[in-house]
């Protein structure tokens, strides 16, 4: 027996009594924090904290062309770096597969939410265009990247310029961003399904689902992961969950 | 453009209707097992490989079999040619696929062992993914991998306000919301599950109803492709 | 002894009484069977069979710059996925050496023979261009890839349209295409020559020789490849039962 | 632009001033060990794990342990948006980097291991690559890597025609040579050197001269940023 | 262009003339042989490493030594710059060089083993594949390589209507057919054979006679190559 | 005790003696030849050998874009192939950290000595310029690429044509090239240190340095290289060793 499975038997023992590692309850959510605007050369940025895991949220902005089926509409483009600073389990070279999935996901949330009003960033249709970039770096990973990315992302959207004086073409203004999607992420292990994992739960978890609300409380994105399975009901009992804690961290996100 | 005019979809179908669907089991010979579908406009070839050596040994899993999905869209199954290779997509959909398979195959079985799982998309219209993965359970199946179910995908969505079943390529480009969905269809657990658009959570329970069902009924054609080839052999 | 060498005996065997392992003469070729038009989203496209290989060829346009040096001409480009689905032997990735060397190969004999009329896809001298993409999935591999891609290729260029309407340029029409090459394949083992291998033959060739005929009978591009060698008398004897082959196989191409 | 006016450069610093430098020692918690550095504009975190087995196995030394260090500009750090991942620039510093710090590092302590040194630059504003070693040696440090001595870095450069220590931005760019130093600073020994632009072998001496200042006085706040670390530990 | 005036050729040859060809071997120090060729404006440089221990051990043969002939263009060597690294062209010849070289080494000597043959196009103008296998075969007869025969390569074509032995730049661009064929001499065996444009079967049997005899003709510069050197160390 | 401690030993019982394994002094030179013009198809070309070393580069020029902060200015590119032609040690495949650091020294010394007059190859400002590429070529590797690397460089750059016939923009014109850099490379081992170093000494060298003077002996790019560390005196020492030889390097180069 190794040290994986003893961490794994331990989680496993604490769930059937209802408890997590950390102490928390299934539906509890560790304390978030926001710094925005830590990076200067970026036209937006934001340092998200959910517990001990931290991510760096970076914006820029170009001129570029827009795509041939939205001509009247800027670009976005979403990265997600899992540099090796934050994990020992995070190796440097081109993303893999769970970098992609993470950030595809974190774009999905942001672009269905309609975040960006983009049809503001077209300059000249069919010519030119903004195209947002926004970058995300895992700087201390201890658990539940899709949230705290998804966070950051929003966050420093929120805190973007557009860069038209760098370009010359007259003032910075705010970037149009309105109604940014809140994230809530589940974990399922032996039965138990938790929400903000953290990185124990993340390590055994045999199922993930993400969902994205808005501010009324609608669906705008989700998604399943990993090789375990939920029930219709598990997957409507989290829905109901991220429902009610939507509007809390909203208000951090916000305010 | 509006896409549901009395009740009726661009294709004349209802709400609650999947599009025609052709599965044949077993068309390849070099592949261990395989499965060509045909499903609205859609034609994919999906083929497995294995059990095998894993190879590159790191990959080797001492209590189980990897499963190794690549989901790869013809460069000329699309309106304007894709480049060949990997994409973002491709390689997103290739990790939830090997996930969603991973879930009812009996990796156990296999220690240090890999499936090779090919999905081909030769011709593409809407719904790929799901197609994918119903394809690719065939072929399973067609190889003799043991599984404790055959699993199968079908997606739901909205468009013109109404949320329907399996939703084509004018509805994927102009709808609201898109719902892809796979089980295994013996218990209903979900395996894949992923959601983009706008839906209210009563609208969220009817796409996953529609989809549910639609898988149920494809679920029947899988069987019937299988059995039929089983049958096909035993008349040899 | 292994498994492979086992094989080999077998197969010398039955060559030195002038017999191959599926009962066919050396000179004999396997059943051909041709399906155009098999994938709606092409602007062409081709699934050839020869015996139990199997592959696809789908042709797509689009809109470039010709090269320099020809200013008045569209672009070929043409490219063969060696992809795993066909084979246990082949690995998904980048194109390698094999894959490479059968496109370049199936190219030469489209453009040596004239087969696309490729003044005919410039729309602006030295700026604007048709590029014609063949792109060529092996689906099951059987053996003979050479003279299975040609066909393929040959066969989804007498099928495809120019995409003129996609482009809002007008009406479709038929892609400029005449008197496409016959690719035939030749195996050496053991002494033996023997066309349109087998895999079986494949795997145990010396050497490879392919010759691309058109239809005066003229040749138009060849190849020879692995690590035996031919003489000049085998390489003159293949050429001409390559050119009394190919009658037939065009019949079934262009019938 | 007049980079020095009345003996004063932009941002009124004398010509021998160091930019405000703000150390922490281990702000991370999953890294072994870790240091965030502020050098005027400059924001850069530095992350160490190790020693560990060195994997691809090839990259082993029997006698020692092999030094990795990755310098990375985050793609927002700059002002047009950089590429992510490793380009020639970066490939150049982390070598030299790696380099630098294996010459302080008790290396044959560690036979066939490898220590990681992760630098993100997440803000930049000149004098980037002084501030990642200055960073990655306090990360060493906290992570208890056995070292000779903790190496510090600092440029010198002219501007102006007159040679200044430690080039914020706008003259690095305008300027007219940059020399990156980094030092063991106990015995002086350099451990990189680089020089680019024009200078007489006076002023070289003379920007040596300064940059050796400048990497004692950085390295007398690297100790008590360390010191401040542990003697928090001591008062839980 | 008329390629072809009064029965001579651009630069003056008669059609089954070749170009002036220079041949040095071991012109390397640190290469296990080498070989340097001018061939018309071909300016080719081959360097022989091996036999040695194939890496990575995936590649090894255990019954024989693996060929591993690398043809590369220097990004100077033609009109427009080439991008450095192999193109798919250069992969291509690569391929063919390996597998024609690897006919006449007594490659089962060495199992395990692998043989580098390095090929650099310095300046190129026209059949630099045939230049380059006869510059590699002096390599591997200079680095002591055992093999059967010492190959040797030479192009025909038909340019201005004419059957015509060793194209040269313009008529490369503007000829009808070209036909490179690498042998082994002793037995006239065809280690490579390539054609491209148009040819009756006549003129194919009168452009594989010219570039026989073609070779032939090198072949003998080849081994003179070699004799000036073992004399020149016989002098010594 | 393998082979290379056994080097390794002898190399530094002769440094003890003031001895090189070629039997030169410290701070001597091998011989230095240039020859100019030998790739035809470049702009302009230059075999370098320093002793048993050996260095091709060559020039090539293209239209293209200026950077936008330096509008008027042509652009420079220098890439150096470590080929495995040159030693069984470099490797085929994209350039590594070794091949990148020496073309970005080679490229410093050139660019910070205002060798090639940039705004001369400026067409048409923000538009169109001309771009210089270096590419060297390492063709016998027995020590000392740096200034190898260098010289050739600079002589390359000193025979080069502007392609103007090319590009049909009129007649071929020299390069405006003037005062390359010379460059001078010493290496330490076991406290000694040598100037030139030869192959053997390059293996067990722990610090290497390389300084780049102008004709008027200033310093215009230095490099450190290596985990060994120099004294503050050992790299003044350096420094006028390289002054007192750069003269007589810049005449071969110039001759």
């Amino acid at each position: 027996m190794n040290i994986s499975s003893i961490k794994k038997d331990y989680l496993y023992r604490l769930a059937k009594q209802g408890k997590r590692p950390d102490g928390r309850a299934t539906s509890e959510y560790r304390p978030i924090t926001i710094e925005r605007g830590v990076v200067n050369m970026a036209e937006g940025s934001a340092m998200v904290s959910i517990g001990n895991t931290t991510v760096l949220a970076g914006i820029k902005m170009d001129l570029g062309e827009p795509y041939p089926d939205t001509p009247n509409k800027g670009a976005l483009s979403t990265a997600a770096e899992l540099i090796p600073l934050a994990s020992p389990d995070f190796e440097s070279g081109p993303p893999r597969e769970n970098a992609i999935e993470l950030a595809r996901v974190v774009d999905r949330g942001i672009r269905e939410s309609g975040t960006i009003n983009l049809e503001e960033l077209c300059i000249e249709p069919g010519e030119k265009v903004w195209v947002v970039f926004i970058d995300i770096h895992i700087l201390d990973y201890d658990g539940n990247l899709f949230d705290a990315c998804s966070l950051a992302a929003s966050a420093a959207l929120l805190d973007a310029q557009i860069p038209n004086e760098r370009f010359e073409m007259g003032e910075n203004r705010p970037l149009p961003v309105q109604d940014p999607p809140i994230s809530c992420t589940f974990v399922k292990y032996n039965g138990t399904i938790v929400v903000d994992p953290s990185l124990e739960e993340d390590e055994v978890a045999e199922a993930r689902y993400t969902v994205a609300v808005d501010k009324n409380g609608d669906i705008r994105a989700m998604q399943k992961g990993l090789s375990g399975s939920f029930t219709v009901d598990e997957i409507r009992q989290s829905i109901a969950t991220a429902r009610q804690m939507a509007p809390t961290i909203r208000k951090i996100l916000e305010g | 453009m509006e896409l549901i005019k009395d009740g009726k979809r661009l294709d004349g179908r209802k709400p609650d209707e999947l599009r025609p669907i052709k599965i044949e089991a077993g068309p390849l010979h070099r592949a261990d097992g395989s499965c060509y579908l045909e499903w609205g406009g859609n034609k994919i070839i999906a083929a497995v490989y294995g059990p095998k050596e894993a190879i590159p040994r790191h990959i080797q899993n001492p209590t189980r079999a990897v499963i190794n999905a690549k989901y790869n869209m013809a460069s000329f199954s699309v309106g304007d040619r894709k480049r060949p290779g990997p994409d973002r997509r491709s390689r997103e959909i290739s990790k939830i696929t090997s996930e969603a398979l991973e879930n009812v195959i009996l990796t156990e079985m296999f220690p240090r062992a890999m499936i090779d799982v090919n999905i081909e998309v030769l011709d593409a219209d809407a719904g790929t993914r799901c197609a994918g993965i119903t394809a690719a359970a065939v072929a399973l199946a067609d190889a003799g991998i043991p599984m404790e179910d055959i699993p199968v995908a079908c997606a739901a969505g909205k468009v013109g306000d109404t949320v329907v079943l399996d939703l084509m390529g004018e509805e994927d480009q102009e709808g609201q919301a898109d719902v892809p969905l796979a089980i295994a269809p013996r218990t209903e657990n979900i395996l894949l599950l992923q959601m983009d658009g706008h839906l209210t959570v009563e609208e969220f329970d009817r796409a996953l109803e529609l989809a549910m069902n639609g898988c149920q009924q494809i679920a029947t054609m899988q069987r019937e492709a299988l059995m039929k080839k089983y049958q096909s052999f035993e008349e040899d």
